[in-house]
């Protein structure tokens, strides 16, 4: 049994990141061909597990299988390492990948304000109490009649009635959901198997509970322990381990 | 008082850390649950007469320093209120009213008909996911948790509050009005065998179907 | 400041009331609408250099006396919250807000700096569809529509909202951390493994065991 931290991936140019990392790549110098393979066997897989947004990962795909081609055509002699970039066909791509590093990168730098902002805490629902009368009183609301209520309930039900079944059935089951349902699992008994956790549920279920694991995972929430068999694993809650605990522990 | 470290967490002053609570919460708080937060943070647990003589403190730095608000003994606990000479001003500061969206309605109308509901089935209703509606109208105190289901997971059951049926002017919620829409929706042929018992719940004598 | 009494109230003193203030508000209060609400209580309008110097006069003494809360400048407005060094013992008694997901960030990143904004723009740069991330950003008050483009089909623009400030603790746009520069990952190929690295963060000895 070993631990691993299996990435998810925002999109295509995500992954292609990702492979760019693993494999220690120089972003200039990316070897389409083999890329693009690995690419499409990821983008099989996803349409195996029924993943909504393959078609994004399609179109990239057919981008990189362009770019595999024209490689192959023969180059002019003139190879010097100046001139050859300007020709590239990987260059637009490139730049679409560095622009996007930009983002995920201010992302990151985002999510540490956010991060500082969390820390600091505001007087929430206890604000306005100051005055003699209710505690904790939430905020006034604005009139609303009955009417709108119900209206509110037909739009639902309304809704309802239209898309075709799969397609309720798909969106049943969120990812953020399943977080919580594997995360208040787990709170019950720290190590749980995958197979327990989706015995006797449905593929939508087991697929959201999937991504679900792999996102709390890749959160560094819990630990995955692959049984040797290999055909289930263990998910097991961190405990909020502290980032040095965490290398410790590898 | 002594202050082991065993979380790891260097403890702040006692004074300071019951005067960050009460800022915080968002109801009074005993003096056993802020020494309960206290030996979850820092391992120790502060004595009851430890923690009422930092209120007393805090009490007595506010009035010497000229705050404008006290620790108030109220209903068993304590809470930091503003003190009198300030509501003139404060009555001239009225909350933004909350005005109930499209998302909350909805939400709000499936649990006042289904309650007591869980999330997965509200989730399932709206075909979206209900997070932030759940949230939003329990701080609006408009639905609150009644228990958990005894389904997998043991998901979290809403009901409606007090509050919501004053708010729509409601006595009981036997005074719920009936959606003669529904009637209509379950005539349609159209209609799969999983809506019509979707629908049927709806009827106050069939509530026991719900899942 | 003369503190005439046309409206029959004895006036506090303009620190007293601006932490009375801040101490029920539960949003950010800009200077105007506290020296509004100041002129309908007492009938005489306080400047804004007067509130700006009661409030960092108000930081100071609670700097000085050792209170847990400052007053913060969030999204134009100002705010009471607590320091740094309670959350420890604060995340016992209330969990923060959730974390906003790597898809939510990554969209709300591109909106933040390239605003405003249209919804095939920011997917182009995502290289997926952000419907979800756009729906979900505006339910959480994050983003808004500010318009529509003059392009064709006249797309949705979409911007940041005085919470989105609030939430990430900036007080404007010009607050926001410097994007990083294209030349900047350009350039140096130091910065571009390190860059990657730090993206992609996992235990070296265990790559190989990705799905």
């Amino acid at each position: 049994m070993y631990r691993v931290r299996l990435p998810v991936f925002e999109g295509p140019l995500d992954l292609l990141l990702y492979f760019i990392r693993r494999d220690e790549l120089d972003i200039y110098d990316i070897p389409v061909a083999r890329i693009a393979d690995e690419f499409l066997a990821y983008v099989r897989l996803m349409e195996e597990l029924d993943l909504d947004g393959v078609g994004d990962f399609l179109y990239l795909a057919a981008v990189l299988l362009h770019i595999k081609a024209q490689m192959l055509l023969p180059r002019p002699p003139a190879e010097t390492a100046e001139e050859a970039p300007a020709e590239d066909p990987r260059q637009e791509l490139v730049a679409r990948l560095l622009n996007y590093l930009r983002y995920k990168e201010a992302a990151g730098r985002l999510d540490a304000c956010a991060e500082a902002r969390r820390r600091l805490y505001t007087r929430g629902a206890a604000a306005g109490a100051g005055n003699e009368e209710a505690i904790a009183a939430p905020p006034p609301l604005a009139p609303v009649s009955m009417l709108e209520l119900l209206g509110a309930l037909r739009k639902v039900l309304e809704r309802r009635v239209h898309p075709p079944d799969h397609t309720v059935r798909r969106e049943i089951y969120s990812v953020e959901a399943q977080m919580r349902y594997v995360q208040t699992q787990l709170q019950q008994q720290k190590r749980r198997s995958f197979a327990a956790l989706v015995a006797g549920q449905s593929r939508g279920f087991v697929i959201a509970t999937f991504l679900a694991v792999l996102e709390l995972a890749r959160q560094g929430q819990v630990w995955l322990h692959l049984q040797e068999s290999g055909d289930d694993f263990l998910v097991e809650l961190t405990e909020a381990l502290s980032v040095e605990e965490t290398y410790a522990a590898a | 008082m002594p202050q082991h470290k065993e979380k790891g967490e260097v403890a702040i002053p006692l004074m300071q850390g019951i005067e960050a609570l009460l800022f915080v919460a968002d109801v009074p708080l005993s003096v056993e649950e802020m020494a309960t937060l206290w030996e979850r943070a820092y391992g120790t647990r502060p004595s009851s007469e430890e923690v009422k003589a930092a209120i007393e403190a805090l009490n007595r730095v506010y009035e010497e320093t000229g705050r404008v608000f006290r620790i108030q003994r109220w209903g068993g606990g304590y809470r930091l209120a503003t003190v009198a000479p300030v509501s003139p001003l404060l009555q001239h500061y009225k909350q933004p009213e909350a005005k109930l969206s499209q998302t909350l309605l909805e939400t709000l109308a499936i649990i006042a008909y289904r309650q007591p509901i869980t999330k997965p089935e509200i989730d399932h209703i709206r075909g979206v996911n209900s997070d932030y509606a759940l949230r939003r109208l329990q701080e609006l105190e408009l639905i609150t948790v009644t228990g958990r289901s005894d389904t997998v997971g043991r998901p979290l059951l809403y009901g409606t509050t007090q509050r919501f049926l004053e708010y729509f002017g409601l006595n009981s919620l036997n005074d719920l009005p009936e959606l003669p829409e529904l009637k209509q929706l379950l005539e349609n042929p159209e209609i799969r065998q999983e809506h019509l018992r979707l629908l049927y719940s709806f009827e106050p004598e069939n509530q026991e179907s719900t899942a």
